[in-house]
């Protein structure tokens, strides 16, 4: 298991891990317009973590990504969540301060069906960063520490 | 019988299901697995009630047609739960990890040192 | 103020812990009356064991902690034997137990209105 | 910053702990001092939130309040004009600041206590982390005006419990506590979200106040509350649904298992609320009421019964807490099943039962203390194997029989006052109430004696033992100050903030409904 798997399984997983974050990223950038969002993105990037760490072994991965830095990205990503919903306290928490005001996200809603301008939501987008931050970071970090207590077993 | 009842019918089914692995599986694992069976049938029973007959995906994006849209909200919930699940699964699981490693066994009649 | 009562009886703490201590401080005169002959390092302060001799090893005086009220449990061995045989340790069981909980609150419920 | 405070207080509550949660293992990056301080300024802004939640609330005499997350001005409808209760509330009474007051001194007393309890182990960081998620839960929970919220909020106390309960993973016993507390937290969890669906499809809305409101009391309903009902009793620990309790809390660590007691009457709360303000009088309340007396009534005797078997001090206290849940059950159970008479005994009844909830924290929190004391100093928590303890912890061991005396209802400590009055209140429904409740708390006094007579008692243990430092003990003598205080002032205390916790509960549900729907 240390050199991962199989060619095929290399050559395919080199393929398909870039579009695996390319489509992760997308669904969270989207999640105030779309299906999605912060959690199925950030499960999506996750999975492409995954499968980096299938494919090549704990060796190919463990310089880039290590559970440290995982656990630091993932409480900055509650952090700043949190830290959004304290943003609003002005008027009341999760105050979505943004919304509306033509500044960042800050562009007006159309009502009825349209193509959903990316530039609207306040501080939904914003959220949806943070958890897509903590949950790919947190998905990834479970994985890692289940692989690596799966070959602890082995070992023994 | 109607047909339309039968995602109801598949819910119930699947919460038994659940509970039929727990009370009678001895594996841990298998364990685990009745009990996301559960909740993945009040996950279901939860997408079904936000049913509505001819109604469209509650996106305003792109939507086909102006018209009656399926209730947002318990799509909402259930997705709120399938992520609590997740982190319920997962934290079973460790457990049942670090069970395998000091019984040696993933007997559920056999890991019963905290009793009476 | 800081009495309470409950429409039938009533319980006021400062006057109890007062009548408590004013019953110590009686017990204590009691005490105090009698007499004052005891001598020290004679038969008359020796620990008594029904007879028994005292054991060398003070330690193996102490009753642990398992075998208190072991009348007690024996005397009830028949129940507690019921009780402990229902917690097996087994989570399959508690869980049957939970499920079996549950029809029997639905039938009451539903049966009760 | 004051006002502050008080306009957000319920939401502070929770958001408070969360930060705590979240900074602690960053914080921990900067050393054990950092991350110790910012824990306890941590627990003190919870508390010093919870006061001022509770000053605010009893000042206007335990009437409900409203907050709406994200909302303008606190106004529940959109900003389209649609007034439909869709909006997150948190929705605070008598009843809810009660049981945050609770929260909150059980939270400070075990944060203090873990500064020199967590001083010479490991995985302090991921301690605190998940303490105050844990809190958190438990505050969210109690605030909640919100269904589906407070499913979320249970998951997550269930998720950080165990997390508390298993993360010495090197621990055999806690793992397997670990494991089967989170399978049966989570199978009651998913029952209850199953009665929120239930009810969800019937009503469609998920606010208490609005499906109160709306509910019918069909068949249906009857569903979705045998579920809520079974599945919330095993939460707080009911017999026969207490199995996992013993294992819990003699698996977490000492101030951990206060905490859980805390979580358990949270889950209590929950029972309370669905039972009084989302039910009340759509159902047959005798019904329910019996129910809860005789789920009570075991729960008592069955748990003071185990506790005398016990050979494990933290299990023998585990089983004394579960025991008094039983009490809570009764109180409140007298109650309800008068509460449609509503006659003078009742709401003594609830008095009671709600008192206890207050008392029971405080005691059963200063003995898990006591108990992390001596297990420290003894290195085991095997009463076979420990005595003598008193030569060198004489204050340890005082605070402990103060904590047994009160948990036991002897005179003149707080557990007597609230006893008292389930006692005199049950006794009117029906003298075989008092009687098992009377007798249980005598034997829950021996169980005490024999507690306290294993480990602290006998001659001098030949090993030198490590003292409890006073870092320990000034959360113990400050627990302890609160038991002799409730005990000897019952009166004010009564009178200031259980009343009208109670009066939240008795006569709040139309006042509860209205403040949501307007009207009345």
């Amino acid at each position: 298991m240390k050199s991962g798997m199989s060619i095929i399984v290399r050559t395919v997983t080199r393929l398909v891990y870039g579009l695996a974050l390319v489509y992760g990223f997308y669904v969270i950038m989207h999640g105030h317009l779309t299906p999605g969002g912060g959690f199925q993105g950030g499960a999506v990037v996750a999975s492409a973590f995954a499968l980096l760490l299938v494919a090549f072994g704990s060796a190919g991965i463990k310089g880039l990504l290590n559970a440290h830095l995982l656990q630091t990205l993932e409480e900055l990503g509650a952090l700043a969540f949190l830290g959004l919903g304290f943003a609003g306290i002005g008027t009341a928490f999760f105050y979505n301060l943004l919304a509306n005001t033509g500044s960042c996200f800050g562009a007006t809603v159309a009502l009825g069906p349209n193509v959903g301008p990316l530039d609207t939501g306040g501080i939904l987008p914003l959220m949806n960063w943070a958890v897509g931050l903590k949950v790919m970071t947190g998905i990834a970090a479970v994985v890692l520490a289940m692989l690596i207590g799966a070959r602890q077993e082995e070992a023994e | 019988m109607n047909l339309g009842n039968m995602p109801f019918v598949a819910a119930a089914l699947l919460i038994l299901l659940g509970i039929y692995a727990v009370l009678f599986k001895r594996n841990l694992i298998k364990i685990v697995l009745g009990i996301s069976l559960v909740e993945t049938g009040v996950n279901l029973l939860l997408v079904t009630l936000g049913y509505r007959t001819d109604g469209i995906a509650p996106i305003f994006t792109l939507a086909p047609r102006a018209g009656p849209m399926v209730l947002p909200t318990p799509q909402a919930l259930t997705l709120t739960s399938i992520v609590i699940g997740l982190a319920t699964t997962a934290l079973l699981l460790s457990f049942v990890v670090w069970i395998h490693r000091h019984y040696g066994t993933l007997d559920v009649r056999k890991i019963k040192e905290l009793r009476g | 103020m800081n009495g309470i009562t409950s429409g039938y009886g009533a319980w006021n703490p400062i006057a109890w812990t007062l009548l408590f201590l004013g019953v110590l401080a009686v017990g204590f005169l009691v005490r105090a009356s009698g007499r004052k002959g005891c001598k020290r390092g004679t038969g008359q302060t020796k620990v008594f064991l029904s007879g028994n001799e005292e054991p060398e090893e003070a330690g193996s005086l102490h009753v642990r902690g398992g075998h208190l009220y072991w009348g007690m449990v024996e005397g009830l061995s028949g129940y507690f034997r019921r009780v402990c045989a229902a917690h097996t340790g087994v989570l399959s069981d508690y869980a049957a137990w939970f499920v079996g909980v549950l029809g029997l609150v639905f039938v009451i419920l539903v049966l009760g209105g | 910053m004051t006002a502050l405070m008080t306009q957000h207080a319920p939401v502070l509550l929770i958001a408070i702990p969360l930060l705590g949660a979240f900074a602690v293992p960053i914080l921990g990056k900067l050393g054990r001092g950092a991350r110790d301080a910012f824990s306890g300024l941590i627990a003190l802004l919870t508390a010093a939130l919870a006061g001022v939640l509770a000053a605010n609330v009893f000042g206007q005499t335990g009437a409900a309040s409203l907050y709406v997350l994200g909302g303008q001005g606190f106004q529940l409808p959109l900003p389209s004009g649609m007034s439909v209760p869709v909006r997150i509330v948190l929705q605070p009474d008598g009843m809810s600041a009660f049981m945050t007051l609770i929260t909150a001194l059980i939270l400070l007393a075990a944060v203090l206590f873990s500064f020199s309890y967590w001083r010479d182990r490991s995985g302090g960081t991921l301690y605190y982390s998940l303490l105050f998620l844990l809190v958190a839960g438990v505050f969210g929970m109690e605030l909640t005006g919100d269904l589906f919220n407070f499913f979320v909020f249970l998951e997550v106390t269930s998720i950080a419990a165990c997390g508390l309960i298993g993360f010495r993973v090197w621990r055999k016993t806690s793992q397997e506590a670990g494991f089967k507390v989170m399978a049966l937290y989570t199978l009651s969890g998913l029952f209850v979200l199953l009665a929120i669906g239930l009810l969800y499809g019937q009503y469609g809305g998920l606010n208490v106040a609005y499906v109160a409101n709306a509910l019918s009391g069909g068949t249906l309903d009857l569903i979705a509350l045998g579920l809520l009902l079974a599945g919330l009793a095993l939460k707080a620990g009911a017999v026969p649904l207490h199995m996992w309790a013993p294992d819990a809390y003699g698996e977490a660590p000492a101030p951990v298992s206060a905490v859980l007691v805390a979580n358990s009457q949270a889950s209590l709360y929950g029972l309370f609320r669905v039972l009084f303000t989302l039910y009340g009088p759509a159902i047959r309340t005798e019904t329910a009421g019996w129910l809860l007396i005789t789920l009570a009534l075991l729960t008592i005797f069955v748990g003071v019964t185990m506790a005398l078997i016990q050979k494990d001090i933290k299990r023998l206290i585990a089983y004394g807490a579960v025991s008094q849940i039983g009490y809570m059950l009764l109180g409140v159970g007298v109650g309800l099943a008068v509460s449609v008479a509503k006659p003078d005994y009742g709401f003594v009844a609830m008095q009671g039962g709600i008192f206890h909830m207050l008392n029971d924290a405080a005691c059963i929190g200063l003995l898990f203390l006591c108990s992390g004391a001596v297990i420290r100093a003894a290195g085991t928590s095997d009463l076979d194997r420990m005595g003598g303890l008193a030569h060198s912890m004489k204050w340890t061991g005082a605070l402990f029989l103060i904590g047994s005396f009160a948990l036991a209802g002897v005179p003149p400590f707080n557990g007597f006052a609230s006893k008292f009055l389930i006692y005199e209140a049950s006794f009117r429904l029906s003298p075989f109430l008092a009687v098992v409740a009377i007798l249980s708390s005598i034997l829950l006094l021996a169980v005490f004696v024999k507690a306290f007579q294993a480990a602290f008692l006998g001659a001098k243990p030949s090993v030198p033992v490590r003292r409890t430092s006073a870092g320990m003990m000034i959360p113990m003598v400050a627990l302890a100050l609160v038991v002799v205080v409730f005990g000897l002032f019952p009166g004010f205390f009564l009178d200031r903030i259980v009343t009208p916790a109670v009066n939240a509960l008795w006569y709040g549900r139309d006042a509860y409904i209205g403040l949501v729907l307007g009207g009345g």
